[in-house]
């Protein structure tokens, strides 16, 4: 057992646990909170795993844009979740069937994957080569990212702004709001 | 375009169908015209169906009156009729019943117009059912048939109507459900690109293992419709709940398009699957028949009495089928014959019973013998040829079904003739309960049968007892199909 | 084919004898319901014709040799052919005009006795039904004829004994007679399917001729006779089927006395000699329907030494006098069998019709009723009963002593005497109960109501009634002298053995003997004065008991029916049908609704149960392809 | 030397099965779409191993396309729900079944 087992072990009790703890939680800012957390975890892992550039790029991207956006809407929401009963009996025992059944055949899977035993070796993709690869092989790909990073946010602009035009149907959420 | 002669069998279906018409026509309110609309159009198949009876020509036998239009020739699916020793009983019941079915709900004051039309759609797919050689035609009669009875049930019944209608219904949607698979496997395997029955049915067509696939199928789907124990609790439950009429095509036509669809389908077109599931059918038609009797025996449900003395009558014919023999095949298309007239003339007394002391209930009858002696006497006779006595029609059917089947399977043969004692018990139980006894003063207005009522039971009885004093009538045409089919068997 | 009927003047006779009851019995129920004078016309016409011509076809063929026979077709089915026709013998021919005298005796009788009564058409009408069904089945000339018209026999029967359908007893007795008789005829029925299939066909003739035996092994003629030997016992009412004959007697007393005394009930004993070559193949079934003959003789006996109704001893001593008739024949003795039958017919019809007029007149069954009104006062009616109860007892010079002396002689030449000493023990049960009726109504206890001069001549029907009880008790004391008249006739039947006419000098007088010991005994307790009219049967409280109760085998039958065929079976498959056979399929649809039910929860709209379904179909994809 | 390849298997597969559980069971739209991100992230895990056991760059140029992905999905998701929020005042998915 390498140093880098230990710390990939360390990682992988880190992400789980917090990931564990973030679905669980009632709150959810604390659930956001955990995530991040877990979200690190990943980056650290995908630093282990000799991604440097994507784990930076998770951190940023990750635990830092997509959570803070999460938090702010739940923030900006206010949901009353204190009452209900955080998973309902209806909900997570079709969940749960599900999960051992699907832990069972990925289990299964695992073990009868005849390269189970090839051991990672430690490597790393420099971002500069990284980035050189990117843009030779998957220009095309990136591109069309690029254009659906533009579409979301033309879309989520749209989505939040308010209609104005309908006064019935503004009188309604005003209401509500 | 292929027709020899005059089409009579399609001026039988056309005389259903421009009758539906002139039905659908006619406004709400003239229910008198109404009915006698029906009465002339019924009467006209009735005559035709007479004619045809005994215009066929016996010397010569195999398939006349036979008209052929292709249809679409791209599947080889043929308007092909033709009449038989085998179907020409069948429409000859079918007439008779239809015509005093029509009669018998000559009192009828509810949505009048909806049930003629609906009555006539019915009868217009049993006519071209027994008519039809062509397989794809077969199957649709079939269907049409079955359709209009929910309605009728659910609409003019009596007693639980919603659910015996459904029950009914999705009974022979699943008998359908069996043969629609069967006749299309049929259809592939044949290779021969038609529905043609007469072309289907040439020996050598399929090979052995195909039909004793098909053939079951197609006897437990047509056996469905048939009552086949133990596929037979819809018949009872449907007996009770239609109206008058609708119980008389049901119980004495409906039925028989089950026992005629193993008979036409099935046997003619599997026969080797017919010989190797025969001892099945020869089993669960014995077990049928003493069943239905002895259930019958602690009914208290006067209509529930008729429609299990159905269910043991019809196991008569399954085991007639079962026995691969001419006797066999004779007697059970005879007992056909016999029981549709038979159970005809039983729910026509019972109607009248009803309609006038509304209830149906043994118990709550009782001495009507002395209030209404002719209409008891309707039912009287009904229940002699329940019992098999002779000459009444349907005593030889079950003779000749009884010799044949006591030579073909001794055991199941005896049991079957023991069972006799049980029926008589039981039919003579009924008529004990209901007829005999004081005269119940409940009753004591209700007027007897009148002449004009009485008509239509007084056709039914004596074609009960012209076939039962000379039943070589009906003999003579059976064997016309049955000795040649018999002969070409391998 | 019956062509040129005309030109054969037996044939003629056969079809008028048996088709006319028939149109007269069509035309009744079609056409002249509401005109009962009128239907009692046609019926008696029709049948008075079919006297004539049953006696003009006995006197023509009296010296008959070879047996004629006319057959039409009548309904060929592949290789089952049914045959319609005549077959006239010497065994037909006298049945034929017993039938047909008794029938129009009875025809002329009803005419008294059932004046008045609402259904006198419909009487009439089944009275002809069976008159025909009677008629056609003694002249049939196939087996398969014979038991259509066997069931049609049953038919009538079940509608006269029912024919005051307002009585419920009356009904249920009808009802018990049709489906016990039918019990018997179910047998009757597979033991022709067996002989029909070894044989190929069921003519008469050709069943008692030589070549059954090699076409049919032993076994198989045993089973074949026993089981049609089953329609006997059911129609002649023998043990263990003989409980239905007493409840019959609640139909009108004429209808008794023709159907259940005289010819219906006679019919087994008729087909019992009708076969008689084809029984008499098998010893072992011989020796079955002997035994059975003896225990319904004596069982019957018995149970008339303690009723009280006139029309039951009657009853049961017609059982008990075919359960002797079944003896002689048994025995071997076709011509003992027969005879008896013959005399039988005569003298029990009598009996039934002056137990009418007694009934007619004093409205009361009771014996004991009967005697204290003055039955005695029934001139002739009385001095009829007389007659023919000591022709019933066998008393000379009546025809029934020579007739019992027949069996009896029969039942002598058997190796065991153990069956004569049964027949004797009859006679003189026999003698006691016949008497013991009679001394009730002649030497009443009390006779309080005999003041009523003439109670029964002023009934109008009187002399109607009368006159054909004078006719039969003619019959009756002359029958016997024509014994060797009738032995000779019956000569000429083919296949039938000869009587041996066995020496024994001294059983006429035993039974001669024990005849009068029966009447002195019943003179003991019934008519000398001080009698107490009590019989030394009806001291002994259980047997007196055990008599009246039939030995207890209607009992048994009840509680059969109760227990068994209601309780157990028809309750059981009546559950079946509702539990399984239904609740199985109601079970599958309601497991159809709820499946529907399952999936469609998947289908409530919720975002997740579409994300859940997602990933299963997923997993699935993934495991697909995977492997 | 790291760990052999199935632990990372094994660790994307818990970690996915955590985000699906949160997904069907949580009763909030917004720990729907939390679900689905740390779906994605399981997702990014095991491109990353891969890569790595086969030594070759396009796993882990998929996963910068699945951080875009995410990126975009999360900011319309976020989007809808707030829209939905405004509509019903409920983020609660049982309260969008008007389809039904």
């Amino acid at each position: 057992m390498t140093i880098y087992s230990i710390i990939f072990y360390l990682l992988a009790i880190l992400i789980l646990v917090t990931t564990g703890l973030a679905i669980s939680r009632r709150d959810m800012v604390h659930a956001v909170v955990y995530l991040i957390f877990s979200f690190f975890g990943s980056a650290m892992l995908f630093y282990l795993l000799g991604a440097p550039f994507l784990a930076v790029l998770e951190v940023i991207i990750y635990a830092g844009a997509i959570m803070v956006l999460f938090l702010f809407i739940v923030m900006m929401l206010k949901v009353e979740t204190a009452g209900e009963r955080l998973f309902p009996l209806s909900q997570w025992l079709p969940a749960a069937g599900c999960g051992v059944v699907y832990l069972v055949l990925g289990l299964a899977l695992v073990a009868a994957d005849p390269g189970r035993h090839s051991v990672l070796i430690t490597a790393r993709a420099e971002p500069g080569a990284f980035g050189q690869f990117i843009f030779q092989k998957h220009w095309l790909s990136i591109e069309i990212v690029s254009l659906l990073l533009l579409v979301a946010v033309i879309g989520a602009l749209l989505l939040a702004r308010r209609a104005k035009k309908d006064p019935a149907r503004r009188g309604t959420i005003e209401g509500e709001l | 375009m292929e027709f020899t002669g005059f089409p009579f069998l399609t001026a039988i279906l056309l005389a259903c169908v421009a009758g539906l018409f002139v039905i659908l026509v006619i406004p709400e309110q003239r229910q008198a015209q109404i009915k006698w609309v029906s009465a002339v159009f019924s009467g006209i198949t009735l005559i035709l169906s007479v004619y045809l009876f005994f215009a066929y020509d016996k010397s010569q036998g195999g398939l006349q009156f036979v008209e052929k239009i292709p249809w679409v020739e791209s599947i080889g699916i043929t308007y092909l009729n033709a009449a038989d020793g085998f179907n020409l009983p069948m429409l000859l019941l079918t007439g008779i019943v239809f015509f005093t079915g029509v009669l018998t709900m000559w009192e009828l004051d509810h949505r009048v117009k909806e049930f003629f039309a609906l009555y006539f759609l019915l009868v217009t797919g049993v006519f071209g059912l027994f008519m039809s050689m062509d397989l794809f035609f077969i199957f649709v009669w079939y269907d049409v048939s079955l359709f209009p009875m929910y309605l009728l049930i659910a609409i003019w019944g009596s007693t639980r109507k919603e659910y015996g209608a459904m029950k009914l219904t999705l009974y022979l949607l699943a008998g359908s459900a069996l043969i629609l698979p069967a006749i299309i496997y049929l259809y592939v395997q044949a290779g021969l690109n038609t529905f043609d029955l007469t072309l289907l049915m040439r020996p050598g067509t399929f090979s052995p293992f195909e039909q004793k696939f098909a053939f079951i199928f197609l006897f437990i789907g047509f056996g469905i419709l048939a009552a086949v124990w133990p596929f037979h609790t819809w018949s009872p439950v449907g007996h009770v709940a239609a109206p008058t009429p609708v119980s008389m095509v049901h119980a004495g036509v409906l039925m028989k398009i089950g026992a005629f669809g193993v008979l036409r389908v099935g046997i003619f077109l599997c026969p080797e699957g017919w010989q190797y599931w025969a001892p099945l059918m020869a089993v669960l038609a014995a077990i049928g028949i003493v069943y239905g009797a002895f259930v019958g025996l602690s009914q208290t449900d006067l209509k529930y009495c008729i429609g299990y003395s159905s269910v043991s009558h019809m196991g008569i014919v399954g085991l007639g089928l079962a026995t691969v023999s001419v006797d066999g095949l004779n007697g059970a298309v005879f007992q056909m014959f016999a029981h549709g007239i038979m159970t005809a003339l039983f729910f026509s007394a019972i109607g009248y019973i009803y309609d006038r002391t509304h209830t149906k209930k043994i118990d709550e009858l009782g001495g009507l013998s002395r209030i209404m002696p002719v209409a008891s006497t309707y039912f009287i006779v009904a229940a002699l040829a329940g019992i098999g006595v002779p000459c009444l029609a349907s005593f030889w059917g079950e003779l000749m079904v009884f010799i044949a089947a006591f030579k073909t399977y001794p055991l199941w043969g005896t049991l079957a003739v023991c069972a006799l004692v049980v029926s008589a018990l039981f039919m003579l139980r009924v008529v004990q309960r209901t007829f005999y006894g004081p005269k119940n003063e409940k009753y004591a207005h209700i007027p007897d049968v009148s002449f004009g009522q009485g008509l239509p039971r007084m056709i039914l009885l004596a074609v009960l007892v012209i076939f039962g004093l000379f039943p070589a009538l009906m003999f003579d045409m059976i064997e016309t199909a049955s000795i040649p089919f018999m002969n070409g068997l391998p | 084919m019956i062509t040129n009927w005309l030109s054969e003047p037996s044939l003629t006779a056969a079809i008028l004898a048996t088709l006319l009851p028939f149109a007269a019995f069509i035309l009744i129920m079609v056409f002249t319901r509401k005109y009962p004078r009128l239907s009692a016309g046609l019926s008696i016409a029709a049948v008075g014709i079919s006297l004539i011509s049953a006696l003009f076809l006995l006197v023509r063929h009296w010296h008959l040799q070879t047996p004629l026979e006319y057959t039409g077709r009548w309904l060929l089915s592949g290789d089952v052919a049914v045959p319609f026709g005549y077959l006239l013998d010497q065994t037909s021919l006298l049945m034929l005009s017993v039938v047909a005298t008794i029938s129009f005796l009875v025809q002329v009788y009803s005419l008294g006795y059932m004046a008045g009564d609402a259904g006198f058409s419909r009487y009439y009408a089944c009275m002809s039904l069976f008159a025909w069904a009677m008629m056609s089945m003694t002249l049939s000339p196939t087996m398969l004829q014979l038991y259509i018209f066997w069931e049609l026999v049953g038919l009538a029967s079940y509608l006269l004994i029912g024919f005051w359908y307002e009585k419920f007893s009356a009904t249920e007795a009808g009802k018990k007679a049709f489906v016990m008789t039918r019990f018997g005829d179910v047998a009757f029925f597979l033991g022709l399917l067996l002989v029909l299939v070894h044989l190929g066909n069921l003519n008469v003739l050709e069943m008692n001729g030589p070549q059954v035996a090699t076409r049919m092994s032993s076994t198989y003629i045993t089973i074949a006779a026993l089981l049609i030997f089953g329609g006997i016992i059911g129609k002649s009412a023998q043990f263990p089927l003989l409980t239905w004959l007493p409840d019959a007697m609640e139909g009108p007393t004429p209808v008794s006395a023709l159907l259940h005394s005289a010819t219906m009930v006679a019919a087994g004993v008729y087909l019992f000699g009708r076969l008689f070559p084809f029984f008499s193949q098998s010893a072992a079934a011989m020796a079955i329907f002997l035994m059975i003959g003896t225990v319904s003789m004596l069982l019957a006996s018995t149970m008339a030494m303690v009723s009280r109704d006139i029309k039951q001893v009657w009853a049961y001593s017609t059982i008990s006098q075919l359960g002797f008739m079944i003896m002689g024949l048994a025995a071997g003795s076709y011509f003992a069998g027969m005879f008896h039958l013959t005399t039988h017919a005569g003298f029990k019809a009598l009996l039934f019709l002056c137990a009418g007029v007694f009934i007619h007149s004093f409205e009361s069954n009771d014996m004991f009723d009967i005697g204290r009104q003055g039955g005695r006062r029934l001139k002739i009616p009385m001095a009829c009963t007389i007659i023919a109860a000591a022709a019933l007892a066998g008393l000379p010079p009546l025809s029934g002593f020579f007739s019992k002396e027949v069996i009896l002689g029969a039942l002598a030449e058997l190796n065991n005497p153990l069956w004569l000493a049964a027949g004797l023990l009859g006679a003189f049960l026999t003698a006691y109960y016949t008497f013991r009726l009679i001394f009730i109504i002649l030497f009443p206890r009390q006779s309080g109501a005999e003041s009523e001069s003439g109670h029964g001549h002023d009934h109008g029907g009187y002399w109607v009634m009368g006159w054909p009880l004078i006719v039969l008790a003619a019959i009756t004391v002359l029958l016997g002298f024509f014994q060797g008249a009738l032995e000779a006739f019956f000569s000429g039947q083919q296949g039938i053995p000869v009587a041996g006419a066995g020496h024994h000098g001294w059983l006429p007088f035993a039974a001669i003997g024990l005849a009068l010991g029966g009447v002195l005994l019943a003179w003991l307790e019934f008519g000398r004065q001080g009698a107490d009219q009590v019989g030394f049967v009806e001291k002994i409280a259980p047997l007196n008991h055990l008599f009246a109760q039939r030995w207890y085998i209607d009992r048994f039958y009840r509680r059969f029916m109760d227990v068994f065929i209601y309780g157990v079976v028809s309750n059981l498959f009546t559950r079946n049908d509702k539990k399984v056979i239904d609740g199985g399929l109601d079970g599958l649809s309601q497991a159809t609704v709820e499946t529907g039910r399952l999936v469609s929860l998947l289908h409530r709209g919720m975002v997740q149960y579409r994300l859940l379904t997602i990933f299963v179909v997923l997993v699935f994809l993934g495991l697909y392809f995977f492997i | 030397m790291i760990v052999p390849f199935n632990h990372v298997l094994i660790l994307a597969g818990l970690l996915f099965l955590m985000g699906i559980f949160c997904v069907v069971a949580r009763r909030s739209l917004i720990m729907i779409l939390l679900g689905v991100e740390v779906m994605l992230n399981a997702a990014a895990i095991l491109l990353v191993g891969a890569s790595l056991r086969w030594q070759n760059l396009d796993g882990q140029a998929i996963v910068l396309f699945v951080f875009a992905i995410a990126a975009a999905e999360v900011s319309v998701g976020l989007a809808l729900i707030v829209w939905a929020y405004r509509r019903t005042g409920s983020i609660n998915p049982e309260n969008y079944n008007i389809l039904k």
